[in-house]
């Protein structure tokens, strides 16, 4: 190669990802994500004394739910790594089967919400009620919004998975929703901390 | 296939799981528990909860020190600065705020 | 069926209103006969709108920065001549109508003209700058400028279907809450900013990755233009300050749509969360917009004083710094919110100390100047007319971060004065020069500079003399958004002002004609060497327009300015040899991000009217074609090694016939003014 | 075109603000003001003390447009110690920032003129660092900014509009935003008056806001200070005026179609002229009760000067509650 010869020829091809430039890309925007959920933790802890004529975080948040669905969401970040393992190892059956049981996990966890959120509407306690109430739906529910467009994505990955030929771009797209997937998990943390356990120690 | 230290094995998922685990059941149990010292079971949530994101960023998300990391790395750590100076200044003048309308 | 949307929306409450509507509908209808009976339309389409070019992208966004700016600025012409003829009386604009044009203009101005303009920019730049073939994710790209526009599309629709929110640019609640404001207005103004922001953060996205992963080897951070610089501060701030605004809007969406209170007066909403939210997004917003031009200064700077940038490090650690500061001085936005001293305090010193690294920036600047060659092309011109202007207005920045200080003129035209004085000079001027300074390599040809100067002027003169009096008047408690007045001493200023944006006017004109002219002329103008100005950096090592892989083979950096040092060295087009040569792939152009732009612009615009099915169907209309666009393959086209060797050898030779003997340099390099 | 709102508008405007009308002799006024400006360089600290800046606004706006300017400025008639500290605080800000500001000019100008290209003067294109310069452009900002940041620091607190206004017992006011005027309750005296504020001179005043519309932003520019109010929560601001004067304040909010016409009255009068004003609200005025005070607000127009001789009491509390729900469970 000549002094000003081409660089690492992976780099010509705009569609396939060996320098990384995808996960990068991706890290980014998990980085924006994270500022964006920042924020409305913010504005949940600005919100909290805002209970108006409604429930404070002590009466209205319960860990019935809160629990289980910790622990589905985090089994699920671990069989999505099984999942990722599988890619690895280009074990195709494997990796539909562990992807297979990240999103059923994921469905669990989002109908536990689904019953969550119906209960406490059932109590009469919608957003409607009060700021506070609001800040954590919007909260919450925006987590829960991720986790749908998570499981939206992880069908069509489940698809691709399962009969393309696992080529660059669909490896380099599984390796993406890894990071989405346990990035999720990671938020969770944030929200099971300050908004249930914190809540019901008033 | 040569690996770098810290790339991801079953084994590595399994650790980060069962750390994952043990501090999630920590802070459970001590929001449950920690009636009567609610600041004591306070700290034990909240310190369990920055563990546990430090436990994942390193066995599920893969955040290290190594070469490959590096960048994803500064990238985090611009991250925590900025939203730490969102979240602190937000949460700082809300309060004062909220303290002198009333 | 059709949500709140009827025939009450048509805009017949203002005769300018139902003008304004009628002149946007027939542009467009022009637009389109006009496309039709050209038979252009397949060109359009194939060439440009489909196109995942950077270059194409860059000068799409350009457009739509174009005609928004026009719109903007018929805006401001008429509040400024509202103004100066409402002493004790009504003007000729319903008072309603004045809030919706201050409203439309700030929006507008920050969202759909700098923004869009700075992307352009960056997009046609950079990957140039950094000796790349495209940006890191070119379909990304598209769907950037896709909502972008979705976003413009949707304000320019509310001219013609219901009205626009009269809350300011700021959109305060409770004002513009579901009860004070209970139209479709505040709903236009939260989905276009919406839309815009997530097309931004994309664009920001990307821009980081190509930086970060795309550069040209031997390309160090230390190695590259101020300009790419100044594009990666810009773009970390856009990816976590633009969060901030999502949340902000979303959360006043849920409010007024399904009765949240999150920024309600009633039942725990707290509406100074929205302030806190919006600022925290508005100033590094602030320093978004700046930083690029800033870029772009110090490129033209050093280029037409035919010298090397003077403090290139600390050039980089200013901006740098300024992007770390500018997330900690929100709060001067709000200082008279009654937030205690201690509070307003630290965010007025904050505020002081980033006015540090710009102050050395303008420095570095002058330095750059000093023992320079300058010519004074339309570029140069507005570089040296923001130096001196930029200045006035950190003047008033620092007084306005003063805490008492800010007490006296917040709110009043003294505020208007200095954010004018910071993003026209700062800003704006940025981008104009840097739209004359790499019009020709986008483009091929270059812009005229007579008339290029002559636009200068104008914008310099009538800027001072339209905001300059604001100061005064601002001085002398003149409130912000006043679209009537009873005292009589303000009237004589706010005639003087308005004269300014008449020279203003003026200064556009001259910018429309330069732009025919340059048309007209094009030939004569052309670019033939790719390097019109002697220029410094990689872009100016390939063609204008540069082929739709940029650079055949990447170039190997060795220094700053890479490509001005190669040419000291005689080494500015070398011959790399056949065997350097390798086939690379380009991305097929797609229709996918145009139609997923559409998509998010039926979504915001049924949300606007809430009918339900309607955004539906926009919401699963672009979840879908995102998904197939996953499942799409051969999105490339190779390009044959022998066509890329085949190109830049003809390109050489051609090279070699435009400057005799073999010498390719040309310019002051070449004309021997190197001591 | 006619806009039958503003007729409206014009038709309940009061006949105010007290400004000048146009200046019958424009060159004899800016004689006066050159006057005026050169004498408050002789004597600092009177009360002229925004001089400095009023010379700085007429460089920036440049002297050819001094003759058309009819208006007198408040800036430059300020009116109490909160205003004049703040006048002073924005002079020696500027004076401070000259020394890294006005050499800004002076290179650019110099530069541009010397190295000009048909100059041909000394060239040097590989010049592009000098470690005493960056030092002295990155160290000379930062003193400055330390000095200002001290300034900051003191003045902030000092001139916090939550701290009361120098000695002497402190005249409480109330003051409630509505769309599109002003009501100003007086708890001690029992009286209350819409759009119009009366103070004694020399004496303390502390006025408590809130809003029973949109956020408003009150500001009287005379004697200087400005803060929000709003719905359900309680700010407030402590001046004091020097010497009788009849000025204006106003909201500086964007509120909404009356906005423009949101000004008040405000006079300063001396201490017996407040015990007269007193007493002829006492005699002369209505009763703001509850009921009228919610037809005011409910008019959603400007309101002439009106003064009410007594007013229910509590009123500005119950305001703020109706926009607090206390929690019931």
């Amino acid at each position: 190669m000549t002094a000003v010869g081409s660089a690492a020829p992976s780099m010509d091809r705009v569609d396939d990802d060996e320098n990384g430039k995808s996960a990068f890309g991706f890290w980014v925007f998990l980085m924006s994500d994270a500022a964006l959920f920042a924020v409305l933790f913010a504005t949940y802890a600005v919100m909290m004394r805002g209970t108006g004529s409604g429930p404070g975080p002590a009466e209205a948040i319960g860990l019935k739910y809160a629990f289980p669905e910790t622990l589905v969401l985090l089994t699920s970040t671990l069989t999505m790594g099984f999942a990722a393992m599988a890619l690895h190892a280009d074990a195709r059956r494997s990796l539909v089967v562990w992807l297979g049981a990240t999103l059923v996990l994921g469905a669990v966890f989002l109908a536990l919400e689904a019953a969550e959120f119906h209960g406490m509407a059932a109590k009469g306690d919608t957003p409607q009620v009060s700021g506070f109430l609001s800040g954590f739906f919007a909260l919450v529910g925006a987590h829960g919004l991720h986790v749908t467009a998570g499981m939206v994505w992880g069908l069509a990955m489940l698809v691709q998975g399962a009969t393309s030929d696992l080529s660059a771009p669909v490896r380099s797209r599984l390796g993406r929703f890894a990071l989405y997937w346990h990035f999720l998990d990671l938020i969770w943390v944030g929200i099971f901390s300050i908004v249930y356990l914190r809540g019901t120690l008033g | 296939m040569s690996r770098e230290p810290g790339s991801p094995t079953h084994r590595r998922y399994l650790t980060g799981y069962l750390w994952a685990l043990g501090l999630t059941l920590i802070a459970f149990a001590a929001a449950r528990l920690g009636g009567a010292n609610r600041t004591l079971a306070l700290g034990v949530v909240i310190g369990a909860g920055l563990i546990q994101i430090g436990v994942h960023l390193r066995y599920f998300l893969h955040l290290g020190f190594g070469k490959s990391q590096r960048e994803n790395l500064v990238l985090v750590l611009i991250a925590t600065l900025l939203i730490l100076l969102m979240v602190g200044g937000s949460v700082w003048i809300m309060f004062d705020l909220n303290r002198r309308m009333m | 069926m059709w949500g709140r949307l009827s025939a009450d929306a048509l805009p017949v409450y203002s005769i300018v209103a139902a003008a304004a509507a009628g002149i946007a509908v027939l542009g467009v209808l022009a637009v389109i006969v006009l496309l039709t009976v050209t038979h252009r339309w397949t060109w359009l389409w194939r060439e440009w709108l489909t196109s995942l070019n950077h270059r194409r992208i860059g000068i799409m966004y350009v457009i739509v920065a174009l005609v928004m700016l026009l719109r903007a600025f018929i805006e401001a012409l008429l509040i400024r001549v509202q103004q100066a003829i409402a002493y004790d009386s009504g003007g000729f604009l319903p008072t309603e109508h004045f809030a919706q044009l201050f409203t439309t203009h700030g929006s507008i101005m920050i969202f759909f003209v700098l923004m869009p303009f700075l992307t352009g920019m960056i997009n046609v730049v950079l990957p140039l700058q950094i000796g790349a073939r495209d940006l890191a994710f070119p379909w990304l790209n598209a769907i950037g400028l896709w909502l972008t526009t979705a976003g413009a599309a949707l304000v320019m629709t509310s001219l013609v279907l219901g009205r626009f929110s009269t809350g300011g640019w700021s959109g305060y609640p409770n004002y513009t809450g579901a009860i004070v404001s209970p139209g479709v207005g505040p709903d236009y103004w939260i989905w276009a900013l919406t839309l815009a922001g997530i097309g931004s953060t994309v664009a920001g996205i990307n821009f980081i990755a190509t930086i970060w992963k795309l550069r040209a080897p031997g390309m160090t951070l230390m190695r590259m233009p101020l300009f790419c610089w100044t594009a990666l501060c810009t773009s970390l701030l856009i990816v976590f300050a633009f969060p901030a605004l999502t949340v902000a809007t979303s959360l006043l969406w849920l409010d007024r749509t399904f009765g949240f209170h999150f920024f309600t007066q009633t039942d725990g909403g707290n509406m100074m969360q929205f302030v806190n939210l919006f600022w925290l997004w508005g100033h590094p917003e602030v320093y978004i917009l700046i930083l690029p031009a800033f870029g772009a200064f110090s490129e033209v700077i050093a280029t037409f004083s035919q010298k090397k940038v003077f403090g290139y490090a600390s050039l980089v650690f200013a901006t740098m710094a300024i992007g770390v500061l500018s997330f900690t001085v929100w709060l001067h936005h709000f200082f008279t919110m009654g937030a205690s001293p201690n509070v307003n305090a630290f965010f007025g010193i904050m505020t002081m100390v980033i006015a540090v690294p710009t102050g050395v920036k303008v420095y570095d600047w002058l330095f750059t100047l000093y023992r320079g060659r300058l010519r004074f092309d339309t570029p140069m011109l507005y570089a040296i007319g923001f130096l001196v202007t930029f200045v006035i207005g950190g003047v008033t920045g620092v007084l306005l971060a003063i805490p008492p200080v800010d007490y006296t003129v917040h709110n009043s035209v003294f505020l208007i004065a200095h954010f004018h004085n910071m993003l026209i000079p700062g800003s704006l001027f940025g981008m104009f020069a840097a739209f004359n300074f790499w019009f020709p390599k986008a483009v091929g040809f270059r812009l005229d500079d007579a008339w290029g100067r002559r636009g200068f002027w104008f914008w310099l003169t009538g800027f001072y003399a339209a905001f300059m009096p604001l100061y005064l008047l601002g001085m002398m408690g003149m409130s912000r958004r006043l679209e009537r007045y009873s005292h009589p001493g303000w009237q004589p200023w706010l005639v003087l002002a308005a004269f300014g944006v008449v020279l203003i006017a003026a200064g556009v004109v001259c910018q429309v004609i330069q732009l025919y002219v340059s048309w007209r002329d094009r030939e004569a103008l052309r670019d033939a060497t790719g390097d019109p100005w002697d220029g410094r950096a990689l872009e100016w090592s390939v063609a204008s327009p540069p082929p739709e892989w940029n650079f055949a083979v990447r170039p190997r950096v060795r220094s700053r300015d890479a490509f001005h040092e190669s040419k000291v060295e005689g080494l500015a087009y070398p011959d790399p040899g056949r065997d350097a040569y390798r086939d690379i792939f380009v991305p097929r152009n797609s229709g996918l991000a145009v139609a997923i732009g559409w998509a998010a612009y039926v979504l915001a615009f049924a949300a606007v009217w809430r009918i339900g099915w309607l955004a539906a169907l926009g919401l699963a209309a672009s979840v879908l074609l995102v998904i197939w666009r996953s499942f799409q393959t051969g999105t490339t086209e190779r390009i044959p090694a022998q066509t890329l060797y085949d190109y830049d050898r003809g390109r050489r030779e051609a090279l070699m016939r435009l400057v005799p003997g073999g010498e390719i340099m040309h310019g002051a390099a070449a004309s021997g003014a190197r001591p | 075109m006619t806009n039958p709102f503003a007729a409206r508008l014009r038709r309940n405007a009061p006949a105010w603000p007290p400004d000048a009308g146009p200046a019958a002799n424009l060159a004899g006024f800016a004689v006066k003001r050159m006057h005026a400006v050169a004498a408050s360089f002789r004597k600092r600290g009177e009360p002229a003390g925004r001089s400095g800046l009023a010379a700085l606004a007429f460089v920036l706006v440049g002297a050819a447009s001094l003759p058309v300017a009819a208006a007198p400025i408040p800036l430059i008639q300020t009116n109490g110690p909160i205003a004049l500290e703040q006048a002073r605080l924005m002079r020696d800000a500027l004076l401070l920032m000259a020394i890294v500001v006005l050499p800004v000019f002076v290179l650019a100008g110099t530069f541009v003129w010397r190295y000009r290209r048909s100059r041909q003067a000394t060239y040097r294109p590989d010049w592009s660092f000098s470690l005493p310069l960056e030092l002295a452009i990155w160290g000379i900002p930062t003193c400055i900014v330390i000095a200002l940041g001290f300034l900051v620091w003191t003045r902030t607190h000092s001139l916090d509009p939550y701290a009361q206004a120098g000695p002497g017992s402190v005249l409480e006011v109330q003051a409630i935003a509505t769309d599109w005027k002003w009501v100003f309750l007086y708890p001690g005296l029992g009286v209350a008056t819409v759009n119009e504020l009366v103070v004694p001179a020399d004496r303390p005043f502390r006025i408590a806001l809130t809003s029973d519309t949109v956020m408003n932003a009150f500001f009287i520019p005379g004697l200087g200070g400005q803060i929000f109010a709003m719905a359900g929560m309680r700010t407030q601001i402590n001046l004091r005026a020097t010497s009788p004067a009849e000025m204006w304040g106003r909201n500086m909010q964007f509120s909404g179609n009356g906005f423009y016409g949101q000004e008040f009255r405000v006079r300063v009068v001396g201490a017996q002229g407040f015990d007269a004003w007193r007493q002829h609200a006492r005699a002369a005025g209505g009763q703001l009760t509850r009921a009228a005070y919610g037809a005011l607000v409910k008019q959603q127009a400007t309101a002439p000067v009106t003064t009410y001789a007594r007013f229910d009491p509590g009123l500005f509390d119950e305001v703020i509650a109706k926009y607090r729900t206390e929690p019931h469970r």
